[in-house]
């Protein structure tokens, strides 16, 4: 692929030895060992390595930590048998998933049943490819590189549907229903709450994006920054099915949605895939709003850029956590009125804002603070407004209709 | 590129005839779509194709005419599967041969 | 030859996903496989340099037309064609219009050697000229396309918003809640 | 002054929006459409006040001011308002002797189930009556003239149930319509004529020199002036206003109303109005070539005030009903003052129209405390000897009655008639007006006190066996009375020869006082000669009617005894009434008849021929478009539908058949260009 430049040979001619940039360096060191014609290759695997490693650590590092999180906010102490703290039952329970018997229902349709953890998985592993986790870190810098994390992240609907539909049982089924009806819906409020960052980085490139938000002037201190932030969190804790969005998956209706009929290592395929997608998203918030690799100050600037990446993607990641913890779960139709009725039409006067935003952007001292009042009251008042179309709706008596 | 150009085209052609064929030799209305879908890949694609084998290739013109095509299909096949589900709904059935009440 | 190769297996990967989307009884299958089809031409885009309709395809296709023919199969209740055949019964008369098709659309390509030719070496489209030219070239077609999209879009739901019953029943007496059954979504 | 003059318009708008509040009352807000009446009429009286004293200093000043209504093409019309001595004497002497007439009413129509109704009529008549005092256009004048018209037609009417009001209330409208044509006529041809209907515009406006000299200089039909033409068209409106002869017939009709309204309109303001119209256009009216002799539009006026005069009095003298005789009355004394204003200008004829306003007023609202008293009778023949029971009503009456004989210097009449006579005697043009107003005088006084010797003396009649205790009237009749009783002598003083302040006061010069003007020769003759005819014409009706007064009213009355050819012919007024019955109103009729006989055969056949033409023509066109139009249509039909159902053989809704067509159609053309490019 052209547009893909090589990242070798860009990060050849920026080599030096500081510790911001010791992962390239070390890459770079290690790819001059091969010959010549097969250093591409190589590098580009140990990339491919590295990325796994690291976020798949990553996974391992969240489960426990997240359990041990909300035993804590749950008063009580969560695992903490195996290892010194507990911090080895993330390797217990890989074990015991992989030694798990692989149940495939009888009547399940078995190519679809076994695809579906697949589709689920490799396509997250892919969107990890335009991240840049670091100063000249990314495994490829793509021109369009929003738009292909957004067609990657498309395959997870068709993976949950494969896997709701093929497992033949009526409750997959339905969660499988719930996942997409939710996804498709917040999908919508997650593209357009990451425009706005498009259109005042002008670039679809991640690098170019983390590049507009040098120390001081990350997106999230704009009053559009912040609105959007926080739709787009909320859109992507829909999009990861988590709680308090995590009816797909709500045990107590509909037993685990369309992860019903699923055991062992399929099941566990599932579990990374969604928390590979958790991250993929939290990764693209940092990108887009927290300025990526960037030090919030300049004068911080001495501490390595992936540093900085990890320190907010963990305090997001923790965020997730305790809003886990914290808040209950919403019905159906509260989910899809939420969508559509509030974070739609605010995400599109977002856009508006910014736009307001983009084109007084010459403006000096007086007129800043009149952008800054005019910006924020725009949306205060949508906020308020539209927060109150929301209240007291009435449900009709309910009823499931799928196919009648 | 080592790639000719006509083995492009040759894919082309053959997707679009499987979707033609599936348009015209099956009875439900949703693969009917589903054919149609696949000839407007294969025309996207020879767009594309052309576009890239072509002599101006800074014009962007195929590809403009692609992405625009893509826009198109997608608003036709939403508004093709909800007359699918209506007709299913009044019907009873989504079998393109019983779908004759605009006959002549 | 090495570099080649890319383009033969997705073309026959996408040669047969299509093939199988038009020929599998089991419609979710034939759904499925279209969606594997979408992604393969998808891919062939990024083949052939075009990157950003690629991902626009993958976006359009797989995330939107691949989930709206599943839901489209479910909301008919038809993921089987049922004990009957799934062609249509004037196949011989169809089969002879694809026969002609294949060959209006195979001979000429093959006739004619100037098609032979290879691509140009350098070819650039990056993501900002597609966008300045959407923005100044194009724009009335973008615009139009908006206008499409959001009339489809409308069109969409009025046509298939489920019909209110015309009159409640007079009597208090409610219809008992109904069982969800297998039946009901579509499952064997 | 300026003050009062840019609010003058409040005047006549606070009883108009008076009227319209009590319109919308229910009818059982009595009270509450009373109060709005003599509150608003009362704050009139006050601006009118303030507006009289705004006008006393000696220059003449004339305020107005004028607004552009508005326009049409390049002209525009104009409206506007005007104070001057005129219009300020008018508008006390109309506030006044409505207010006084409205409290009056409280009592009189205290029993009334309709006083809400009367009280809203009465406040419109008086803001019409205002707004024509207080016009500066003629177009405005005419409107509120007209307004004034249609107050009186509903006030007559007021008892639509009896009969007899509803046709006095339509045949007072009809009359006065007649003259009311003239006045539109006038008033149109002066505004051909002038190009403006202000009276007053700084130099332009009608009655002022630059339009009417042009006037005069220019000649219409038999060498008349047109200033005379115009003047004669708007005196036609006076003279049906006013009930001169010939048009006097609905005013003694007009008694069918209740009686304040007969005091307040049909005595002392609306019919006042002919002669203030008079007096307003009197410019236009003396207009003339030859100064000496005056204009013959002015000659007119005291022809027809003269006759008029003599004509009603003499009928007054056979009446029996109280009010028709005052009626009769108004309408000899009207003629007085058209006499006054021919001989004698604007000042002699509005001295006795003050004066008469006052008086006709006390006796009126006298008579109707009679009537009060012995509950609707009006027939004088059937009272007597009512002083005993109503003192004051017969003391305010007997004031009234003196002030309108002209009972010499202690009462106005005396003043106001002298005046009009001694202008009269002057007179270059003829000595026949003069004799005529002293016969007038002598007839009003034997009439007159035939009136009061039926009514206040002798035995109580037959009223006294039916109505066992006819009773004085309460306060709130008897005090306006006594009020205007003060005033029907003191306004005589205001216009007496030694002391003429009114006279100087309306053309805007100091008056003197000097004593021995009464005792100059001529005016000293004068004043002997009408007290010794007032004199003989009392003591020759007191003589007659005394004894008279105490028999029944079956007896013949004692004056039918000599001459009983004459007394029916004055007792049926002249046959006036009865002449109009067989010539004009017949004449009218037959005409109708006619009007309606070519309406119903000559017009109607024409287009009962004209419709069947039509429909014998739209069966030829029936046919044509049958036979031709559709027929061929039809046909062309049939053919587009017979192919098109070949055509849709083919159609046969299998979305797979049209697929299949279309790749077929697809080979084809790809065959046809190889063919092409081969």
């Amino acid at each position: 692929m052209r547009s893909a430049r090589n990242p070798l040979a860009r990060l050849s001619t920026e080599m030096d030895g500081s510790i911001d940039q010791i992962f390239v360096s070390t890459l770079h060191r290690i790819a001059s060992l091969a010959p010549p014609a097969a250093q591409p290759l190589v590098s580009m695997l140990l990339i491919i390595a590295g990325i796994m490693v690291v976020f798949g650590s990553c996974f391992a590092l969240t489960t426990i930590v997240e359990r041990k999180t909300l035993g804590r906010m749950q008063n009580r102490y969560g695992p903490n048998r195996v290892g010194p703290f507990g911090f080895f039952q993330p390797i217990a329970d890989g074990i015991k998933m992989l030694t798990k018997e692989d149940i495939v229902p009888f009547s399940a349709d078995k190519a679809l049943h076994f695809l579906a953890p697949l589709v689920l998985t490799v396509p997250v592993w892919l969107a990890f490819a335009v991240l840049p986790v670091g100063r000249n870190m990314a495994a490829i810098d793509l021109d369009a590189g929003i738009l292909f994390f957004f067609a990657i992240g498309s395959a997870s609907e068709l993976s949950v549907f494969m896997a709701g539909w093929s497992s033949q049982n009526k409750y997959s089924l339905i969660g499988a229903m719930r996942a997409i009806a939710q996804m498709i819906s917040y999908e919508v409020p997650l593209l357009l709450a990451a425009m706005p960052v498009l259109m005042l980085s002008g670039s679809l490139s991640l690098a170019d994006i983390v590049q507009a938000q040098p120390p001081g002037h990350w997106f999230l201190f704009t009053p559009w920054g912040l609105a959007g932030f926080g739709m787009f969190l909320i859109a992507a804790t829909a999009e990861s099915n988590r709680s308090p969005f995590d009816l797909p998956e709500g045990e107590s209706e509909i037993i685990a949605g369309y992860l019903t009929e699923y055991s062992g290592f399929k099941y566990a395929l599932f579990f990374l895939g969604e928390y590979l997608g958790l991250f993929a998203v939290t990764g693209l918030a940092v990108t887009l709003y927290l300025g990526g690799w960037q030090a919030p100050v300049s004068f911080l600037q001495w501490f390595p850029s992936w540093a900085w990446f990890a320190l907010k993607f963990a305090a997001l990641i923790l965020l997730f956590i305790w809003a886990r913890a914290t808040l209950p779960r919403l019905r159906l139709d509260q989910l899809l009125n939420f969508a559509w009725k509030f974070l739609v039409p605010l995400a599109l006067l977002n856009l508006l804002v910014a736009g307001i935003w983009w084109w007084t952007g010459r403006a000096q001292f007086p007129g800043l603070l009149i952008r800054w009042l005019v910006c924020s009251a725009i949306l205060a008042a949508a906020y308020i407004l539209l927060g109150r179309g929301l209240k007291d709706h009435k449900l009709p008596p309910h009823r499931y209709h799928y196919a009648v | 590129m080592t790639t000719p150009l006509s083995h492009y085209l040759l894919l082309s052609a053959l997707l679009f005839s499987v979707g033609f064929a599936g348009a015209v030799l099956r009875r439900h209305a949703v693969l009917v779509l589903i054919g149609i879908e696949l000839m407007l890949n294969a025309a996207n694609l020879n767009f594309i194709a052309f576009w890239r084998y072509g002599p101006h290739p800074e014009a962007l013109t195929g590809l403009m005419f692609a992405i625009f095509s893509i826009a198109i299909a997608a608003a036709e096949v939403a508004v093709g599967l909800a007359l699918v589900i209506a007709i299913y709904r009044h019907r009873k059935t989504s079998q393109v041969e019983q779908f004759q009440a605009l006959k002549g | 030859m090495l570099s080649e190769f890319p383009f033969y297996a997705l073309a026959l990967v996408t040669l047969f996903a299509a093939i199988a989307a038009m020929t599998l009884r089991n419609l979710v299958h034939c759904a499925l496989c279209a969606a594997a089809a979408f992604t393969g031409v998808g891919a062939l885009y990024l083949l052939l340099d075009a990157p950003f309709v690629g991902f626009a395809q993958l976006l359009v296709y797989v995330g939107a037309v691949a989930i709206l023919i599943i839901f489209a199969v479910l909301l008919t209740c038809a993921a089987e064609t049922g004990p009957g055949i799934a062609f249509s019964s004037s196949w011989l008369a169809g089969v002879c219009a694809v026969a002609l098709v294949l060959a209006g659309l195979v001979l000429p390509i093959l006739m004619s050697p100037s098609l032979d030719r290879l691509a140009p070496p350098v070819a650039g489209a990056p993501v900002k000229d597609i966008g300045n030219q959407l923005m100044t070239i194009y724009v009335l077609p973008l615009e139009t396309i908006g206008l499409l999209l959001t009339a489809a879009l409308i069109g969409a739901v009025v046509i298939a918003m489920q019909d209110k019953p015309d009159a409640q029943p007079a009597s208090d007496v409610k219809p008992p809640p109904r069982e969800i059954a297998d039946k009901d979504l579509c499952l064997r | 002054m300026e003050a009062i003059v840019k609010y003058l318009w409040l005047i006549p708008v606070l009883p108009l929006l008076a009227a319209g509040w009590g319109a919308l009352l229910p009818r059982s807000r009595k009270r509450l459409a009373a109060a709005l009446a003599i509150g608003s009429v009362a704050l009139s009286g006050l601006l009118a006040l303030w507006a009289f004293c705004a006008t006393l200093n000696p220059p003449l000043i004339r305020h107005y001011r004028n607004w552009v209504w508005f326009d049409f093409g390049a002209t525009s019309l104009q409206l506007g308002w005007v104070l001057d001595p005129l219009a300020a004497v008018m508008l006390v002497m109309v506030t006044l002797v409505s207010l006084l007439i409205f409290i009056y009413s409280l009592g009189y129509m205290a029993h009334d189930d309709n006083a809400a109704r009367f009280f809203c009529f009465m406040a419109l008549f008086a803001a019409a009556m205002l707004g024509i005092v207080i016009a500066n256009s003629l177009l405005l004048f005419f409107v509120c003239w007209e307004l004034v018209g249609l107050a009186s037609y509903l006030l007559i009417g007021f008892w639509f149930q009896k009969p007899a009001a509803a046709a006095a209330a339509k045949k007072a409208f009809i009359t006065t319509r007649i003259g009311d044509l003239g006045l539109l006529l006038g008033m149109l041809w002066l505004y051909s004529q002038s190009g403006t209907l202000l009276f007053y515009d700084n130099g332009h406006g009608c009655l002022e020199q630059s339009s009417l000299a042009p006037l005069l200089a220019r000649a219409t039909l038999g060498g008349m002036a047109v200033s005379t033409g115009i003047s004669l068209l708007i005196f036609c409106g006076a003279v049906g206003k006013s009930g001169q002869v010939p048009l006097h017939v609905w005013l003694p009709d007009a008694m069918e109303g209740p009686t304040p309204v007969s005091a307040l309109i049909h005595a002392a303001t609306m019919v006042a109005a002919g002669v203030f119209l008079v007096a307003r256009m009197f410019p236009l009216m003396s207009n003339s070539l030859n100064p000496a002799t005056g204009s013959s539009a002015l000659h007119v006026v005291t022809w027809v005030g003269a006759i008029t005069a003599v004509f009603a009095a003499s009928i007054a003298v056979a009446q029996n009903d109280i009010k028709r005789i005052l009626a009769y009355s108004t309408v000899s004394q009207l003629g007085y003052m058209m006499m006054g204003l021919g001989v004698g200008g604007v000042a002699v004829g509005m001295f006795h129209l003050i004066t008469h306003a006052c008086f006709k007023a006390l006796l009126f609202l006298g008579a109707g405390s009679v009537i009060h008293g012995c509950s609707g009778g009006q027939d004088i023949r059937r009272m007597g000897g009512l002083r005993k029971f109503m003192p004051l009503t017969f003391v305010t009456y007997a004031v009234g009655t003196m002030a309108l004989c002209g009972v010499p210097l202690f009462f106005a009449g005396f003043w106001s008639k002298e005046e009009i006579l001694h202008a009269a005697r002057h007179w270059p043009v003829s000595n026949i007006p003069f004799c005529l107003g002293v016969a007038a005088a002598f007839l009003t006084a034997f009439y007159m006190t035939r009136q009061v010797a039926y009514v206040f003396f002798g035995k109580p009649a037959d009223a006294a066996q039916a109505h066992p205790s006819p009773r004085e009237s309460p306060p709130v009749m008897t005090v306006p009375l006594a009020i205007l009783a003060v005033l029907a002598i003191l306004v005589g003083f205001l216009g007496t020869p030694a002391w003429p302040w009114f006279q100087s006061y309306l053309t805007g010069e100091p008056a003197r006082f000097t004593l021995g003007k009464i005792f100059d020769r001529p005016q000293l003759n004068l004043m002997f000669l009408s007290t010794i005819v007032i004199g003989a014409a009392i003591a020759l009706g007191w003589r007659i009617y005394a004894r008279a007064a105490s028999q029944t009213s079956r007896d013949i009355d004692p004056l039918e005894k000599p001459m009983p050819a004459i007394f029916a012919c004055l007792r049926n007024k002249f046959f006036v009434d009865e002449f109009y019955a067989r010539t004009l109103i017949r004449w009218t009729s037959s005409f109708s008849v006619l009007a309606d006989w070519l309406d119903r055969f000559v017009w109607g056949g024409a287009v009962w021929a004209v419709a069947r033409l039509t429909l014998l023509l739209s069966f030829f066109n029936n046919d044509a478009d049958e036979s031709l139009v559709n027929q061929s249509f039809d046909n062309g039909c049939e053919g587009l539908r017979n192919s098109g159902r070949l055509l849709a053989l083919f159609q046969n809704g299998q979305v797979q058949r049209y697929l299949r067509v279309i790749g077929v159609a697809f080979a084809a053309l790809v065959l046809l260009l190889f063919w092409g490019c081969a």
